[in-house]
């Protein structure tokens, strides 16, 4: 049975439990044949799957409930993630100690639909920001850390396993850094689920080919947590760019253990409640406009976990 | 305006031809009420100023221009229909030879579109090579060759086929006067072993006198003939039958025809 | 399906259409060549709307004009905003200052047979490289706003531009340069009277192919960062979020006025090298 | 020897500039540092750190080319992590492309020398083709040729650069088919050639010191057009993919080696193309 | 060899003249000890057959080559000086005017350069477009005007800023007959007039003899005098003393001197 994965972003430990699961045959014992696709920067794994490029796509809880509103009916059957990752990391030297001095700050943001945390943390916070006086500058933030290093934002988004070792290793002492956590401000949304399209679940066959998937899957994710050198050294392999460094592979897997800790692959409701209520939450341009119903199903995962 | 009909072994015969250019502002008559028959074996100059319409008559026995009035037949075909049967060789001012090809290609290449046989192509390139005494040139491309070699390769080119009428519009414009005296006795040799019949554009007063068995002289807005002169010279011309009295004074007649013509404007 | 035999009915009527007036008087004119010319593009959508409604493409893979158009026309402000921010502030100031940069190195090079001969290979080189591989780079040096974009502008248009004009400068005839020797001209007098007139169907050859380049070195750059107004911006964060009518209408903005700029240089450069024969009628 | 004795002064200059730009440019760097360690340097001090940094903000010219030589000679060349191989993916992208390109713009350029509707309806229409910024079409591209079934990232890579080296190829066609003067098609006119034997005999030779002429901006304008198709669609192999992990994990230099290796790269085809073209016009007859 | 010495108002000596070009395949030896003296008022006409050195001889004049051996003075002065006293005019053998300029603006050029005041350019420009009859066309662009204008137009730019010396390189190589002769009549009445002292280069001779006081055969390879007629014509010269027994005698001569240097090839 071939089942295609799509990728949120570049081969890397962020997604370890997928390549551990590949490499140590545990998508072969429940007898599939599962082809990883990597991500990038203008790959929107939402649109892949909607244009048949895939079967099942690693998303951000945001993106794939906004694009369930645009009329791609995505439904999360597993949630390997249990805390969000996703920070803003401020130069210490910025005068920013708590959220409250964002204002009139420059902070670098990604966009391509990971901007809605974000948002709806600085809705939240009553900051503006369309750049007028009081809110706060929203810089579109490229797929580095330059801007904090050349001082062109006081924050920008990092996340726990990536980005901020990448400041680290720049030369730019921990003591240096104020970072503030999304899961901390409570404002955290669910990161790196699993999603397929509502019709294909109405297919036994489908169906149970995704109960086999998400039952190796998060066999390798605990794998990978157990043994996160070894899960590291598997992603290198997997990258096809070559550029990876075994290091920053290795770190950003201990790290990632530490998300994926305490989840079995089950969606927590309550994490699922907070991050739509964060969604929803009063500002002028919320995410989703409404509660999302159907969005999430714990049919694949209770079979899996069996 | 003097009628030129001839009976017999008519080759050209035109007949009231007209020709009306439709151009971005307004009409050009480039040929009106063009009467002329040329016979079989007539070595016939056409001369007169710039745009009285030599090469359009030119082009009109060849088909590239189709007159908008009056009648032209050749062997008493339409043109277009002469032009199918291979009827003509037309050399233009400049040699135009390709430069992409050597210049027995060049020649080779009416030949090739005409469907001779590869063998046929070969010997009749050697035989017009030789002809213009170019042989041991074939291989070289147009720019190897100069000015004058490469007139009379163009020249080859258009011998090739055995064409009956062979049309040459201002060959000799860009050569020096005395290669072109060379020429001109070639094309009198050539002429005189082949009894081609030939037309020949020139603005050279000298170079008509001495090659014609017929000058047309002709005067621009509308291009018309005023005057046809049928040349006595022998058959035998050598080139300094150009100092003589006689060659003189039909040089005289034409420059007279000419300025006539000029007057107008 | 209907749709699909709809479209296809629509494109081979257009299409004899356009085939009867390009053959007639009526295509030869102005008007008629913008009316086959504009027939055309018309087609073009229909049979666009035609395959993506025939097909029943999702809106979220490949939305039909019938669906941009709107968005268009409900966006304006925003497509005008960043119109503003990658063409005018990007692009075009890049644009400009490379094409001033280029002239300027032109005729200075252009003194110096030494530098000519050293500059030109290198020029020559450097102008068929993948300068859009600068643009991060540049975005770290040059930092968010317009400045870096305007960065990676100027040097993907500098070099094809300096090329040209320095081929331009020395492609005057032997003829005409023998004249301004008999005159015994200055330097500045043959720069002047002879060399720069002579340069300008060069320069402008260059500009038409560096107006495509500023545009697609823009909003390439506003892909390494940005702040959150620019056409390249839009697409990038549009496409995530599966707004593709959005990023079409984006793209239909960056056509028109890469069209605009390139009629606009091609206006200038009829009125100022009118003589040209390329030119003349 | 005369004609490398002003290129390599100029590179030289080049070159220094570069070092100057590098210290400078880099210098800040040490200075923050220092200013965050609570220390003072001197120049003296700074310049050496401003020659080795892992991040460099302009990495010196000796730091690119070791980088360089290490992505080519640390592994094998099948290796992953080598420069060639992600040369050769690049590579073979371009030729792709290129080849695309080439077939497209002689055809296109054929029917619209042949056609006179499709001069009038395609020709404005190619011109407004090439301001579509191509990234923006990328990831689309990618989307719904995935959706048509063709699963192979080569594909979408090489329409992109395809789409990017027609025009140039169009254009020079268009003109090199034209080029034939009224003369030389009137004198096939008067032997009552076909028009294929027109076509063959006398456009198609005519057109091709045109054709090579443009194969130097197809080929350069491929080559955009595949790093650029890198960049996004996937970003997971080719030089265009590694400059976007070199810069995305804060490796700069692996960003720079890349962007050399293209810069190689572009200057080996453009040779290759030079070389072609050479050959060419010498069977061609055309004067050395 | 004959050697053309004189004294007395000399404005051009070339004392054993030689320029050897250097290209790619070989020495080219242009000019080969070439001695001439023009005096003042001269008309001398250069003939001889292509590649002979004519237009190497006259852009050394006017110092767009220069000698590799021998002396050449130009009112004692080295052509480089000469320049600079803007001794020349020069009307090469295409008109070579510059195509973003008015017909008047492309006269105006050598005032524009030379410093001349606004209104003497004005003068100017009206009284030569006048003298060539292009009175009218000024506003005109080159390629508004047929070859012929052209022709002119690029000759009243050589007459605008009264040079002493007019050198004349085939200006009318691209006419008709019938307008050579017109222009031919003009470039004499001009020189009657003025007294300039000209050299032209042709290659017809009927034209050289027809102008000259002085008629320069040259042959080539390397290129050489290898003779000078002085012209027994009086000044004035109707157009028919082209039919007279002294024309073709001299004219006879000259085509002797030309073919006698074609033989050697
Ligand atoms: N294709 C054309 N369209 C419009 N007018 C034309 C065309 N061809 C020739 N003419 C005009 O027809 C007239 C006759 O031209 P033609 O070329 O026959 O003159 P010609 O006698 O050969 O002159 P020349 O001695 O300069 O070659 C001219 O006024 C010319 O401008
Ligand atoms: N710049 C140059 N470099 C090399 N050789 C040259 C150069 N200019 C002229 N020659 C050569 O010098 C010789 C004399 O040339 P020149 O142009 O003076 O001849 P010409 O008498 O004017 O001929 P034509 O009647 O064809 O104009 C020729 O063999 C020519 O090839
Ligand atoms: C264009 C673009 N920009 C930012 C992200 C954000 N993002 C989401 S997951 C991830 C990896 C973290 O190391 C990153 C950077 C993206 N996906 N695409
Ligand atoms: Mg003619
Ligand atoms: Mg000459």
């Amino acid at each position: 049975q071939d089942v295609t994965l799509q990728l949120k972003w570049v081969t890397q430990a962020q997604f370890a439990g997928y390549y551990v699961a590949q490499a140590k045959g545990f998508y072969e014992e429940e007898g599939l044949n599962v082809t990883i696709k990597p991500g990038g920067p203008d790959i929107a794994p939402t649109q892949v799957i909607a244009g048949g490029g895939a079967d099942v796509v690693v998303e951000w809880m945001p993106a794939a409930l906004a694009a369930r509103e645009k009329g791609l009916p995505l439904v999360n059957i597993a949630q390997p993630f249990k805390s969000s990752g996703m920070m803003l990391t401020c130069l210490a030297e910025s005068g920013i100690t708590t959220p409250a001095d964002f204002a009139d700050k420059t902070l670098g943001v990604w966009f391509f639909g990971n901007e809605y945390p974000f948002l709806s943390w600085m809705s939240q916070l009553n900051l503006k920001t369309d750049g007028s006086a009081g809110g706060v500058t929203v810089l579109k933030q490229g797929f580095n850390v330059d801007p904090l290093l050349q001082k062109q934002a006081a924050c920008i988004s990092t996340m726990t396993y990536n980005e901020y070792w990448q400041v680290i290793d720049a030369g730019i002492a921990e003591s240096d850094l104020i970072t503030f956590k999304y899961q901390d401000q409570g404002v955290a949304t669910m990161e790196d689920g699993l999603y397929v399209l509502e019709e294909n679940l109405a297919d036994p066959a489908f169906e149970e080919k995704m109960v086999k998937f998400v039952r190796a899957s998060m066999k390798g994710w605990k794998y990978a947590e157990e043994n996160a050198d070894e899960a590291a050294m598997i992603v290198l392999e997997n990258d096809e760019t070559g550029a990876q460094t075994e290091s920053h592979q290795k770190r950003m897997m201990s790290e990632v253990a530490k998300l994926t800790a305490g989840s079995n692959g089950a969606l927590d409701p309550a994490d699922y409640e907070r991050t739509v209520a964060s969604l929803l939450s009063p500002g002028s341009d919320p995410v989703i406009s409404k509660a999302p119903e159907g969005a999430w199903t714990h049919a694949i995962s209770d079979k899996a976990l069996q | 305006m003097k009628d030129t009909t001839h009976t017999g072994s008519a080759v050209i015969e035109a007949r009231n031809l007209d020709l009306t250019f439709q151009t971005g502002d307004g009409p050009v008559h480039a040929l009106r009420d063009v009467n002329l028959t040329i016979n079989k074996g007539d070595f016939v100059s056409f001369i007169g100023p710039s745009g009285c319409g030599k090469t359009t008559f030119l082009r009109c026995i060849a088909a590239l221009e189709h007159p908008t009035g009056g009648t032209l037949t050749v062997n008493g075909l339409t043109p277009d229909e002469a032009r199918m049967k291979r009827a003509y060789g037309y050399v233009f001012q400049a040699a135009g030879l390709y430069p992409w090809r050597t210049i027995a290609g060049n020649v080779k290449l009416p030949l090739e579109i005409m469907g001779f046989s590869k063998a046929d192509q070969q010997a009749r390139v050697d035989r017009v090579l030789d002809l213009v005494e170019l042989s041991g040139f074939g291989g070289k491309f147009p720019w190897q060759l100069s000015g004058g070699m490469q007139q009379r390769a163009s020249i080859a080119r258009a011998l090739a086929f055995d064409a009956d009428i062979l049309l040459m519009d201002e060959p000799f414009g860009a050569l020096d006067e005395i290669v072109r005296d060379r020429l001109n006795e070639e094309v009198l040799k050539l002429w005189a072993r082949t009894g081609k019949t030939i037309g020949f554009v020139t603005h050279s007063i000298p170079e008509a006198v001495y090659l014609s068995t017929k000058i047309v002289v002709m005067s621009p807005r509308p291009g018309r003939i005023t005057d046809v002169i049928d040349s006595p010279l022998p058959k035998e011309r050598p080139l300094d039958i150009r100092d003589s009295r006689e060659f003189i004074e039909i040089a005289h007649r034409v420059r007279e025809g000419l300025r006539a013509g000029h007057q107008d404007d | 399906m209907s749709w699909l035999i709809g479209a296809t009915l629509f494109w081979l009527a257009a299409w004899a259409l356009n085939v009867r007036l390009a053959a007639s008087r009526f295509g030869a004119t102005r008007a008629g060549r913008i009316t086959v010319a504009a027939l055309f593009g018309i087609t073009l959508l229909v049979l666009w709307e035609g395959l993506v409604r025939g097909f029943a493409v999702s809106p979220i893979i490949l939305p039909g004009p019938s669906v941009i158009g709107p968005k268009i026309a409900s966006s304006l402000p925003i497509l005008w905003a960043d119109f503003v921010q990658t063409v005018i502030k990007g692009a075009l100031t890049g644009f400009a200052i490379g094409a001033l940069a280029a002239f300027a190195a032109a005729i200075a090079i252009d003194r110096s047979p030494f530098l000519q001969k050293g500059l030109l290979p290198i020029g020559n080189f450097v102008s068929a490289l993948p300068i859009v591989g600068l643009a991060p780079v540049l975005v770290m040096w040059f930092g968010f706003d317009w400045q870096s974009k305007a960065a990676v502008v100027v040097v993907m248009v500098f070099f094809p531009l300096l090329v040209n004009m320095v081929a331009g400068l020395q492609a005057t005839d032997r003829l005409h340069r023998d004249l301004m020797a008999t005159y015994s001209a200055t330097y500045t007098q043959r720069l002047l009277k002879l060399r720069l007139p002579a340069a300008m169907p060069f320069f402008f050859n260059g500009l038409k192919i560096a107006a495509t380049l500023a545009l697609i070195g823009a909003i390439v750059a506003e892909f390494f960062g940005s702040p959150i107004v620019g056409m390249g911006f839009r697409i990038s964060t549009e496409v995530g979020k599966l707004g593709l009518d959005m990023v079409w209408a984006t793209i239909a903005v960056a056509a028109l006025s890469g069209s605009a700029l390139y009629g606009l240089i091609a206006l200038i450069e009829s009125r100022v090298t009118f003589w040209h024969p390329s030119q003349r009628k | 020897m005369t004609r490398a004795m002003p290129v390599l002064t100029v590179l030289g200059a080049i070159f220094a500039l570069w070092y100057l730009a590098a210290i400078w440019m880099n210098a800040t760097w040490v200075y923050d540092q220092a200013q965050r360690a609570g220390t003072t340097v001197t120049l003296a001090q700074v310049i050496p750190q401003t020659m080795a940094q892992a991040r460099p903000l302009l990495p010196p010219p000796h730091q690119v080319a070791a980088e360089l030589w290490k992505g080519v000679t640390a592994q094998a060349i099948t290796s992953k992590r080598s420069l060639v191989y992600h040369g050769y993916v690049t590579f073979r992208g371009t030729m792709m492309g290129f080849a695309l390109g080439i077939v497209l713009g002689v055809a296109l350029a054929m029917a619209i020398v042949r056609f006179r509707v499709m001069e009038l309806s395609v020709m404005p229409w190619a011109i407004i083709s090439q301001t579509i910024p191509i990234v923006a079409l990328a990831p689309m591209i990618l989307t719904v040729s995935n959706q048509i079934g063709i699963d192979n990232r080569e594909v979408p890579k090489a329409i992109i650069s395809a789409y990017l080296s027609f025009f140039p190829v169009l254009v020079s066609m268009v003109k090199g088919l034209r080029s034939p003067d009224h003369m030389q098609l009137d004198l096939l006119s008067t032997y009552g050639a076909s028009d294929g034997q027109t076509f063959r005999k006398l456009r198609l030779p005519a057109s091709l010191p045109y054709f090579f002429a443009s194969l130097k901006v197809a080929i350069a304008a491929a080559l955009i057009g595949t790093i650029v198709g890198e960049l996004p669609t996937g970003a997971i192999e080719g030089l265009g993919a590694r400059m976007l992990i070199g810069s995305q994990f804060g490796e700069p230099l692996i960003m720079w080696a890349a962007l050399f290796a293209a810069a190689i790269l572009a200057g080996g085809l453009i040779l290759i193309v030079g070389l072609i073209e050479r050959m060419a016009q010498a069977r061609m007859g055309v004067p050395a």
